[in-house]
This record gives C-alpha cells, structure tokens and sequence, in this order.
C-alpha cells in the first residue's frame, strides 16, 4: 500500500506536462521576450506558437494541441484596450467565454484551457503564469487517453 | 522538395551556456527536409550572415530557420540575408531559443530539448511558408482636409508647406473655426483674431491648399493613397468669381434678423451673409433658409444692389469628386446644450449664457463691441458668476469625462470681466481646478490674485429669477461647508465639450471609430494617437477629446507629419500578411464583414460574362486589411486564410509538437 | 372593468381629507371603481426609514400583499408621500430577491408583483385621457395657477417616471385642460418643509413663505399640488406667516384634483374646497359661467 | 376552423395566386410526420399540423432545388421561423413567407418581418424541456473524468454520417470545415478523437445561432444527445452577452461582434 503511493507520487514528480501556448505577437510574445531579457526562471514544459492575434487563434487549435497530446493550453493576448488590431482581442474573448464552456461540459475543465492577458511589460507575469500552469497541470496530471479529446489508435 | 538549412547561433554564451547548440545543429540535420544544418557563436554577425547565404546559394535552399533570438530583434537582419542571397525573405522563420529558452531556463537538458522541439516548429513552418511580396500601392499625393478650423488650417499649411497639396474642405461660408469667435486666449491673453486671421490668409492664398468652403464630404470610397472623395459644394447663390466682396449686397437685404451663429445668437445678421468682417474668403453666401427671394420668390433687392451680377438665385449644389491619398479630420466641438439641466433655468434665462457668448461678449469685434453687457436688458453686470463642470463630469445627465478647457477658459472670463468691469464681482463655482499645462496653473493663480476673480469650491444646484431680473444662484461652498446664495446678474455656463453634430455620419464614411460620446478614436490610445483604425485618416483638435490651441495645433501638425511620411515615397509598400477568401466556398455569411476591425472584408458581387448577378461573396481589400486574421478564425467553413500564418502552418507547428 | 386599488393613508381620514374627497368625486364622474384595500396599514412615511430600513419596506410590503391577495393589480394612492413609499417598495424589491425574501419572511405574506402604484397626478391624466377631458364643462379660463411638485411628485428615480426632476411638467396638461394657465415660476420643486411642520415650524414657515413669495411675484392666482403634506404647509401655514408679521399672504392652495373638480363642474362642498385655511372658494367667481 | 385546414387554405390561396410555387409543409407517415412538398392547389389536403411535427423544414429553404422553384411557403412553428430570422441575420435569405404556427394558435401568412414580430410578442421566452435542463444539469454535477468519460461513450457511437448536420438549416456552409483537407483539423474516420473534434466544433460553430430547435439530435440515428452541447451554450450566450438568436433578422452575429465589458473573470 504505502509502496503504491511512494510509486504514484514518484510518477508524478517524474511527469513532465506539455503545454501549448497561443499568443499573440504583439503583447505576449514580447512579454515572454521579456521574462528572457530579466533572466526570469520558468518551467521548460511550454512551447509557444506565434501568431499575430489572438483574434487568429481558432478553437481548432486547441482541440488539435490536446489532440495531439497537450495535458493543458494557454492562450494569451493583449489586455483589453491594449490590441495591436484595436479589437481582436475582445472578439477572442467572447469565443473564449463560449468555447471553454463546450470544453469543460466535454470533461477537459479550467485545470487544462488557460486564458491571461499579458502585456509586453510583463515578463514577470508571464514567467509566473507559467510556473503556476505548469504546477497545476502537474498536479492534475496527463490528459488520460481515455479523454474523448485524446486521439487513440 | 524542401531543401531546409538551418543556423543555431550560440549568440556567444548567451545560448550556448544552457543550450547544447551542437547537438540542437545535429539534431536538426536529421530532420525531413533539412539539407543544412550549422552552428556558429555570433550568427547575426558578418561572418554568420555570410555563413546564411553562402548556404542559400549553394545548397539551393527553399527555405531556412535561424535558431538564435527573439524575431522582434533581428528577423529583418535575417531575411534581408536570405534577400540578399535570393531566397524570399518571408521563406526564412526564426526560432526563439535565447529570450524563450536559453535565458529563462537552467537545466542543460530539457532546455536543450525544448530547443530541438522550437527549431522542428520552425522547420515544419517554413516548409509550408511561400514566398511573399510587399504589397505595392500607388499614393495619390493629395491630402484632404475636412474642417477648417485651427486644427484644419495648421494641418493644411504644414502639409502644404512639406510640397504636397491639399484640398480643405470647410462646412461653413469661412475658414477660421471657433477660433477666431474669441476674444482673448489662455494663459498669454493674446487676441485670438490677431494671432489666427494670418494663418486663415495664408491657408487661402497658398498655392499647395484648394479652399472648399461651404462645401461637405458626401461619399467616400478606396483606402489609404487612393480615396475618391465626394464633395458638395453647396449652393451660394453669389458668383465668388464676379463677387468683390463690396458688402453692397448684404447692406441693402432686408432679412436682418437671423441671429448670427458667428456671435452666439447674440448678434443679428442678413441672409446673404459673410459670417464675420475677417472672413476668409470674404465674400458672401445666401442662406437659403432665410432668404426671402428664395423662400418666396419675390425681393432681389441683393441682385439688384450689385454692380457686378454676381448674385446668381438658380445656383446649385455641385458634386465634386476628389482623390486623395490621405484625410485630416479635423471637425473639431460644440458645446453641449444646458437646456439638459432645469435647475439652472432648462436654457430659458437669457442671462445665462454659455462660454461663447461671453467670448462675444468679450471681443472688440462682438455685437457689445468688447463691452460686457447683458443679453436680457444690455446692463453691465455687477455681479457675474460661473459655473464650471457643466454637463461634463455628469453621467446622469450630461457627459462622464472632463471637458478640459473649462478651467482654464473660465479664469480667463472671470479675469476680462473684471478688466473691463473693475468694481464688478466675477465668481467662479468649481469642482476642481485641473490647470496641467504650460503657464496655466500661474494663469489661475493670475486670476485669483491678481484679478481678484472668487473661487467657491463647490456646485450651484439651482438658479432662478427673481422679478427685479436678479438671477439667484444657490450653491454650496464645501470648502467653508455652507449654503451660498448669489444675487447675480449674468451667469456663464461652462458647458461640456461635445463632438461637432454630424460628426458620426462623416465617421461612418471613412470607416473611423468613435467612442460613446461621438469622439473619434485614435488607433492606439498612446503610440498612434493621431491615426485612426482606417490607414491614412489621421486626426487633428477636438473632434478626437476636448483639446485646447495648442493641444488641437501639435496634433494637427503631428497629422501633417504622418500625412507627409506617407506622401514621402510614390508607393506604399505594406507587409504581404493579409487575409485572403476562397470565394469558390465562400457562402457569404458575412461574420467576418461584421468582424473585422478595419472595415477591409467587403461584399464582392460575382457576375458573369453578360453582368448577371451569380452570386455576392467577401473579399479581402489588401489595402486596408492589417493581417490580425480575426476574420480567419470567425470563418466558420474555413475559406479565409492570412499569408505568414496560414491555417496549414499553424497546423503543421501544432502537429510537430505530438 | 377591474376597480382600481385605492389607499387612502392617514391624511385621507385627516387633514387631507379633500383630497381623497375630490379623488372619489372625479372618479364617481368618470365612471372608475375604486377599492379600498381591507386592513391597509401604515405606509411608514417620514418615520419608519429613520428607524430601520427593513421597517420602511416591511410596512408597504404588507399593503402590497393585502392588495396582490385581494386581486388588485393597481393602486391609487392620493397621498405623495404614501406614493413614494409604496412604488419605492416596489421598485426596491423587484431589484433584490434578497430583500423580498426577507419580507416574506418579516410578515408571514406573500407578496409577487409587480403592483403598478399610481400618484394623484398620474391619476387625472389618466381619467382626462379616458374621456373626462371631454366633460370639463366650466372651464377656469383666465385663472393663473403655479403648479407645485415639491419633492415627492417631482424626485426619485424609477419613481416618477416620464418626467424631469429639476423641471417638471406632469400637471401641465391637467392644467390646461382646466382651461387655466401655468404660470412661469421658479420654485415648482422648492421644499416645503415637510414633515417638520409640527416639529420645527420655523423652518416650515421660512420654506413655504419663500414658495408663496414666488407664486405671488410670479403673478399666480393660486397654487396646485398633489401632495397632502404640501397642501397643509402652504395653506395652513399662511395664517402662521402673517401671525408674525410677514406676508400677509393670501393665496389660495388647490389639490389638482380640485382644480379639475372645478373645470368639470362639480360642486365645491363635494370636492372639500370649504375645508380650506386659505379661502379657496372665491375662484369659483373666476371661473367663466356654465355655457347653458 | 382547426389549424391543419386553415393552413390547407392559406397554402391553396398562396399556389392559386401564384404568391407561393410550393409550400413545404408536413403530412403524416403512419404515426409519424414527414415533409410534405405540394405545388398544385389541389394537393393540399396531405397537409397536416400536430404536436408530432418536429423537423425544421427552414433546412430545404436553401436548397438549391427548392429555391429554383420560384416563391416558397412554409409551415413555420417558432422554431422554424427562428431559423429563419437566423438566416436572414447572416443574409441567407432576405425574404420568407410562412403559415405560422404555434402550440396554441395558428397566426396565418405572414413574412420575414411579421414572422419576426409575432416571435418577440408571443413566442419569447420559449424554454427547453425540463428533461432537457435536468439532464444537463446532472452533467454539470459530473466531475470532468466523469464527463469526458460520459462523451467517450457518446461520440464512440458516432459513425459520422453527418445526419445532424443535414438536418440544420443553419449548417449551410458550401464547403463544412470537416470537408476542408488541407489542412485536415478534423480526421474524418470515426474514430475518437476526430468524432470529438466534429461534434465539438459542429456545436461551437453554432454558438449564438442555435435556436435549440432540435432537429439535429432528433436526426442523429445513434442517438448522441447533441442538445445537451447546443443547450449548454445557448445558455451562456443568454447569460454572458444577454443574446438570444432568432428574433432580430438585423442582429449582429454573437461571434464577430463584442463589447467592451464582456466578461472577462475567467482570463488572468
């Protein structure tokens, strides 16, 4: 018994979560630059796809991430107000509000599908942003295959 | 088949310290597609670019990743490599592995695989990438300028003054704006006239600016360097040509009674008219609204008064097309209308007037020739107060915002009252005094303590007349924390700055945004507050928020300088990352017509040989759209796609990542 | 048709009692049953919102609830300050479950809503609306008249409604269907002093002197208003006024009730115009003959 | 008069004054109901209305075979007519004459603009069936391993023969994203992970549009419960944007428009 949870604990000190992050290039990209340029410490668990607003990203971006074997995605942008393109932002934000509510009625709930505003100022967020996703994620462990997201051979 | 080369840069140590640069290069060279792949300390160097395109021309290269820093540093350096080695710059990704990887992490191992996995991103991209070309399109060296105010004029005389014409297009029968209705202005007390009639003649006789005066914007089509603007030129009755501006004509009409909108309805004029004696040009109008011969049919007695025949009944309303590569709008205010507020006399007391009247009031040239004398009965008054903050800091019943120019402009009126009246009593009811601004706070104390103007901190909540013709003002003074009773005998209304009526139409036409209140909307409330989300129309003065001269000149120039930076080469050449529609699956449900933030999806009728309707699909106008891709993710069948971040892009980085 | 609800509150039975004497004769002529809420209490005017704010709702909240049970849908209450207090209840516990449910709890009864609470002014244009602009036979023709809101026909949001607070207008059409004229004045909205009438009388008659100073100036005949409360500051106050000296004041103060009584001619006795401090008989004289 | 004669007689009148070439209506089919296509005035007596009749006939409006018939009719309860209204939204439409029906009344021959008249005074507050909310309710109370496990069983009997989106009025698109292949988003075996991307996205490009009329489940012959996602976020389109499609033919799409305070407590 009590080897069993030093077992389940060592798999998930051992698992490492894979998290996708969307951004946009103007605001979160260059905030993540600047995390970078501070010399801010986060976890390596996050790969960043550019793209040039949030009001790209589409939620079969997210759906093919956790596809494909994401255990979380992050999608940040400009704060409101803030949007390179004045308004993509905020018509991101409406799909959003929608698309997690399809998302976590199908069982991948807000331990999985992150959503921030962060600006280019704000290395330090975003660095913190990422430890904490990383940190809940872990604890939340894989996405199970079994997940009706999840493809399975 | 993809020839890839890929270039991982040590950037010194900055990389190399926790990523294994050689091993990310090896790992690299076993990727599909890839036929090249280095390592190398500085690659942005001489050396390193060279190592580029020597790579480019030998390996006969279809595209290249270069995994060194951020793209936001030196992706132009690259590309322009690649250019120089004759492969399409836009075939050419970066690979984020300093400020994304290598500096934010610390164990050698998974930073170096997080940089393996961030180049297979990259390699999988640039496959799929295709060669881009900037999009070229040619400017129409003309600026139109809609509104000739202070704002208008400065825009229109520093474009002209850079070589490049302009059309200034003005509503009323003169040029000069509110500007040249005042008397004196903030903090120097210059005369307004004395500073602005110069500049108003100068406008009119430079050779770069085409004056339209009594002329309004009707129609606008195109985008930036090549908008085709309609323009009525209204019916004036009077052949400017023939017309000397003798003044024969508006001596001898017998309509005298139309209250001047030049004096703030406190002056009378004729119905062929020139609003002021310095109007530019000075020649005269005939309100059609209030002619007699035009509503009639029967005076003429203007006609016949003129020795040159100029004066023409059957003019009419032209429509005159323009083109022009960019806009100035500068429409600039209005005060907002007091007859909101009933408990300061719901606009029925004609001794309570507003900031213009008094400035009519004020002037030399007004209809009290300077002296301050009152609406109701033409008595000096002994005791004048006003009242700032009215309508603005209001949501319930006027505006939310501060009008900015009250304080100041209201110091200004207390200190020529007393002036002109020395033993009268100015007061000034107040919220707070917001005076930020060169010279100004030592104007305000100028007031209070050298002009002996009275400061009350506090609102008036109500003004009523007595019999006798006093005018009480009851307000509070929170400073003392008692009830203040004036007995007054004018009161000035500091009234909210509005947008100038119509403001919105003229908007709707260039595809400009306007807030709630009818302001017009900068592009970026910071770093682009003098453009607008439609490229090359700029704004200038208060049709943008409340500003006063100074504030409302900067900006104009600063509208001129972007106009000018625009007109400063033949074409404009714009990053080839815009949308494009498959129209063959287009079904035209129009979200993303509805969606986009610059108005650049459009309807487009397909017709077929004979001009018959086919059916209507959207289409992407490459010169306005921005490449946000909005459009793209709202497109629910997936015909939109944006050049540099197509959907197979995206989903090949997506997929690599597995 | 479905009577109309009818809450007299305590001025009905007292020092208000024309009011409610002129509501019943105008609504006997145009044909309208009113009915009076059984076992109605205490609006909790003036008072009950010093005291505890949940007193203030619970009061009207029972009134409400008596007369939702008793198959009422609308309710006329003459009285302005009865007026406040019930739509106020109205309005307050259609934005907050919370505090209906605490009522609920407070008073045993079950109150759903909404009620539609009617003031006295809302009530004639309604009756002139209906037909009885077509029965006002002796019209007031000449009579100067200043119309009075003070605050409670005049202020509260989603209270009054259709109407500016700071210059308001609904007695104007009445008014003029009297055939009587509105005077331009200044003091429609001024306080009156309310309810320190007994408690702090000086205040009460500084007030009032200032309004019926301004009617006079304005050149007005008389006044109109619709509140009980208003109505015996102005009018019973005058004797106070002249008893020290100011004044004297001499001006008529009218219900517009009355006034359309009048215009509609109805007699005097009938609409409570004998009930007065201030001797209102005598527009009667001002008023154009009957046509025959 | 009952309903299914007067709407015998408005589609008679509407084919003999040539208002209408065809009126799509429902006729029985043993104890169901099936669409009825008449063009003759004399063929109007098949035409039949029940609580029975479910299906949005507001789908064969676009057809293409049905347009080129000249004037349509259709028997339109408020589902249809919301559909309507919908497609007029998205210019799909610009004109529509329907035999408006209700639960509780038959509103006669109305267009466009009355249909969308009569919506907004009678028919506003159309709510789900009880069965319906309870059942999502129940979801709701799942905790997501629960729920993901529940839709692996529910999309595992999926065979993608995309009967739910033939039965939409609103799945127009010439070309559906499933269809798209380059690149392919959504694998088109029926297997788990491309059965969920399907049904997700069907429901999520729905968003705003849906007017909860049903016909997609009731067309699904596996018996996915589709309503439970298209009711999902129906509701939130009505709590977090106040919108309800299928009332104004003037109105924005809910996805391509937004405001300045849309809720945001759910980004960090």
């Amino acid at each position: 018994m009590a080897q069993t949870e030093t077992k389940t604990a060592e798999a998930a000190a051992a698992f490492q979560p894979r998290i996708v992050a969307f951004v946009c290039n103007w605001c979160t990209y260059a905030g993540a630059d600047l995390a970078g340029t501070s010399r801010l410490r986060y976890p390596p668990n996050v790969r960043i796809i550019k793209l040039p607003c949030t009001g790209r990203i589409d939620p079969l971006f997210i759906l093919k991430a956790f596809e494909g074997g994401a255990d979380a995605v992050l999608v940040s942008g400009c704060h409101p107000g803030d949007c390179h393109y004045t308004s993509g932002n905020y018509h991101a934000r409406r799909r959003w509000a929608l698309f997690r509510r399809l998302l976590d009625l199908t069982g991948i709930d807000e331990r999985r599908l992150f959503f921030s505003w962060v600006s280019a100022a704000e290395g330090q967020k975003f660095a913190d942003l990422v430890a904490d996703i990383t940190e809940k994620v872990r604890a939340a462990g894989p996405l199970e295959p079994a997940n009706p997201a999840r493809r399975r051979l | 088949m993809a020839r890839i080369g890929v270039f991982i840069c040590h950037c010194g140590e900055n990389i190399a310290r926790t990523v294994d640069c050689a091993a990310v290069a090896a790992a690299a060279a076993k990727m599909p597609g890839v036929v090249h792949s280095a390592d190398y300390k500085y690659m942005c160097s001489d050396p390193g670019q060279q190592m580029i395109r020597q790579a480019i021309a030998e390996k006969k290269l279809t595209g290249a990743v270069v995994g060194a820093c951020s793209p936001r540093m030196h992706e132009p350096t690259f590309r322009r490599a690649a250019a120089e080695a004759g492969l399409n710059p836009y075939l050419l990704e970066m690979a984020n592995l300093r400020e994304h990887c290598s500096w934010v992490h610390e164990d050698r191992a998974a930073a170096t695989a997080k940089a393996i996995d961030l180049v297979r991103v990259m390699v999988e991209k640039v496959k799929r990438n295709r060669s881009l070309y900037p999009i070229r399109v040619p400017i129409e060296p003309t600026a139109l300028v809609v509104g000739g105010g202070i704002a208008g004029i400065q825009a229109a005389l520093d474009i002209a003054g850079g070589g490049k014409k302009v059309i200034l297009v003005e509503r009323g029968p003169s040029i000069g704006g509110h500007m040249a209705r005042l008397s004196e202005t903030f903090p120097t007390l210059d005369c307004s006239q004395c500073i602005l009639t110069p500049r108003m003649v100068e406008a009119a006789s430079h050779p770069n600016i085409t004056l339209m005066t009594y002329s309004e914007v009707e129609a606008v089509e195109g985008f930036v360097g090549n908008f085709q603007v309609t323009i009525r030129r209204k019916a004036k009755y009077v052949d400017w040509s023939k017309c000397t501006g003798c003044g024969d004509c508006w001596a001898k009409c017998p309509a005298r009674k139309i209250p001047s909108e030049f004096d703030a309805r406190l002056g009378a004029r004729t119905a062929i008219y020139r609003p002021f004696p310095q109007a530019v040009p000075n020649k005269p109008v005939i309100d059609r609204e209030h002619c007699i011969m035009l509503t009639k049919g029967k005076c003429g007695a203007c006609a016949k008064a003129c020795q040159r025949g100029a004066v023409n009944f059957k003019d009419q309303d032209e429509l005159v097309k323009v083109k022009v590569g960019a806009v100035v709008l500068a429409t600039g205010f209005d005060l907002w209308d007091h007859s909101a507020y009933g408990e300061y006399g719901a606009g029925k007391f004609a001794d309570v007037i507003d900031g213009f009247q008094f400035e009519r009031l004020a002037s030399a040239s007004g209809p009290t020739g300077g002296e301050i004398r009152r609406p109701s009965d033409g008595q000096v008054p002994r005791t004048v107060v006003f009242i700032q903050c009215c309508g603005s800091r209001d949501e319930k019943v006027g505006k939310a915002y501060c009008s900015k120019i009250c304080c100041m402009y209201t110091a200004k009126h207390g200190m020529l009252y007393k002036h002109k009246v020395h033993d009268g009593r100015a007061i000034v009811f107040y919220m707070d005094i917001r005076a930020a601004g060169k010279g100004y706070e030592e104007f305000i104390r100028r007031a209070v303590e050298a002009d002996g103007v009275e400061y009350v901190r506090g609102r008036v909540s109500r003004i009523y007349r007595r019999t006798d013709g006093k005018l009480i003002v009851r307000g509070a003074d929170t400073l003392a924390g008692r009830a203040v009773t004036v007995e007054a005998d004018m009161v000035v209304l500091a009234d909210a700055v509005v947008p100038r009526s119509g403001g919105e139409k003229l908007a709707q036409l260039f595809g400009v945004g306007y807030d709630t209140d009818g302001f017009y909307s900068e592009a970026h409330p910071k770093l682009r507050p003098v453009e607008t989300a439609a490229a090359g129309v700029f704004l200038a003065g208060a049709c943008q928020s409340p500003k006063d001269i100074p504030d409302s000149v900067a900006q104009a120039s600063a509208a001129a300088a972007k106009v000018l930076g625009l007109f400063a080469r033949p074409e404009l050449e714009r990053e080839p990352v815009v949308a494009r529609v498959n129209e063959n699956t287009c079904v035209h449900c129009r979200a993303c017509i509805q969606a986009c933030p610059y108005g650049a999806v459009e309807d487009h009728e397909i017709r077929d040989r004979k001009g018959h309707l086919v059916r209507t699909v959207a289409r992407v106008n490459e010169g306005l759209c921005q490449g946000c891709g909005t459009c793209v993710a709202i497109c629910r069948s997936g015909c939109i796609d944006l050049e540099g971040f197509t959907d197979e892009q995206v989903f090949s980085e997506i997929a690599t990542l597995e | 048709m479905t009577p109309l609800g009818y809450y007299p509150g305590c001025s009905d039975h007292g020092s208000g009692r024309e009011l409610g004497m002129s509501v019943h004769a105008l609504a006997r002529l145009a044909g309208v049953e009113l009915k009076e809420i059984e076992d109605w209490n205490c609006c909790g005017a003036t008072a009950a919102h010093n005291l505890s704010h949940d007193l203030a709702v619970a009061l009207p909240y029972r009134v409400l609830a008596l007369a939702e049970a008793q198959g009422l849908a609308e309710i006329l209450t003459p009285c302005a300050a009865c007026f406040s207090r019930l739509k106020g209840t109205v309005v307050r516990l259609a934005r907050s479950a919370d505090l209906a449910a605490r009522m609920r709890q407070v008073t045993g009864l079950e109150y759903r809503g909404p009620l539609r609470i009617i003031n006295v002014v809302e009530f004639v244009n309604r009756l002139l609306a209906g037909g009885l602009k077509d029965k006002l036979a002796a019209p007031l023709a000449g009579l100067k008249v200043a119309t009075y809101y003070g605050c409670l026909l005049s202020r509260g949001e989603n209270i009054i409604e259709g109407d500016d607070a700071e210059n308001p207008a609904s007695m104007t059409p009445a008014v003029k269907a009297a055939g009587a004229q509105v005077v331009p004045w200044n003091f429609a909205t001024e306080c009156c002093g309310g309810g320190f009438s007994m408690s702090f009388t000086d205040a009460v008659v500084d007030l009032s002197e200032q309004i019926l100073a301004d009617a006079r100036a304005a050149g007005a005949d008389c006044i109109v208003t619709g509140c009980p409360m208003c109505h015996s500051n102005l009018d019973m106050r005058q004797l106070t006024i002249n008893s020290r000296g100011r004044g004297p004041y001499d001006v008529p103060v009218l219900y517009l009730t009355e006034l359309v009584g009048l215009a509609a001619g109805l007699g005097p006795k009938e609409l409570g115009l004998d009930c007065h401090f201030v001797d209102a008989m005598r527009l009667l004289s001002r008023a154009e003959p009957r046509p025959a | 008069m009952s309903t299914s004669e007067a709407i015998r007689a408005d589609a008679a009148r509407l084919l003999a004054e040539g208002r209408a070439k065809l009126v799509i209506g429902y006729r029985a089919r043993g104890p169901h109901r099936a669409p009825a296509f008449v063009s003759d005035p004399a063929g109007v007596d098949v035409l039949i209305y029940d609580n029975l009749c479910k299906q949005n006939l507001a789908v064969y409006l676009r057809k293409p075979e049905v347009r080129s018939r000249g004037p349509v009719a259709v028997v339109a309860p408020p589902a249809v007519m919301r559909s309507l209204v919908v497609l007029a939204a998205e210019s799909q439409l610009t004109e529509a004459t329907v035999l408006a029906v209700g639960p509780d009344a038959y509103h006669g021959v109305l267009d466009l603009a009355g249909a969308a008249a009569l919506l907004k005074e009678k028919y506003a507050d159309l709510a789900p069936s009880p069965e319906l909310l309870e059942a999502l309710a129940k979801l709701d109370a799942m905790s997501p391993q629960e729920r993901a496990r529940f839709w692996t069983d529910q999309f595992a009997k999926c065979t993608r023969c995309y009967a739910c989106r033939a039965a939409c009025p609103l799945c127009y698109c010439a070309r559906c994203i499933v269809e798209k292949n380059v690149p392919q988003w959504i694998s088109t075996a029926a297997a788990q992970h491309g059965n969920f991307a399907w049904q997700i996205i069907r429901a999520f490009h729905q968003a705003g549009r849906c007017t909860l009329c049903g016909a997609c489940e009731a067309a699904c012959p596996q018996g996915i419960p589709l309503m439970l996602l298209n009711l999902a976020l129906s509701e939130e389109v009505a709590k977090q944007f106040g919108e309800k499609p299928g009332y104004d033919p003037a109105a924005k799409p809910v996805i391509g428009s937004w405001k300045p305070d849309d809720d945001q407590g759910f980004v960090r």
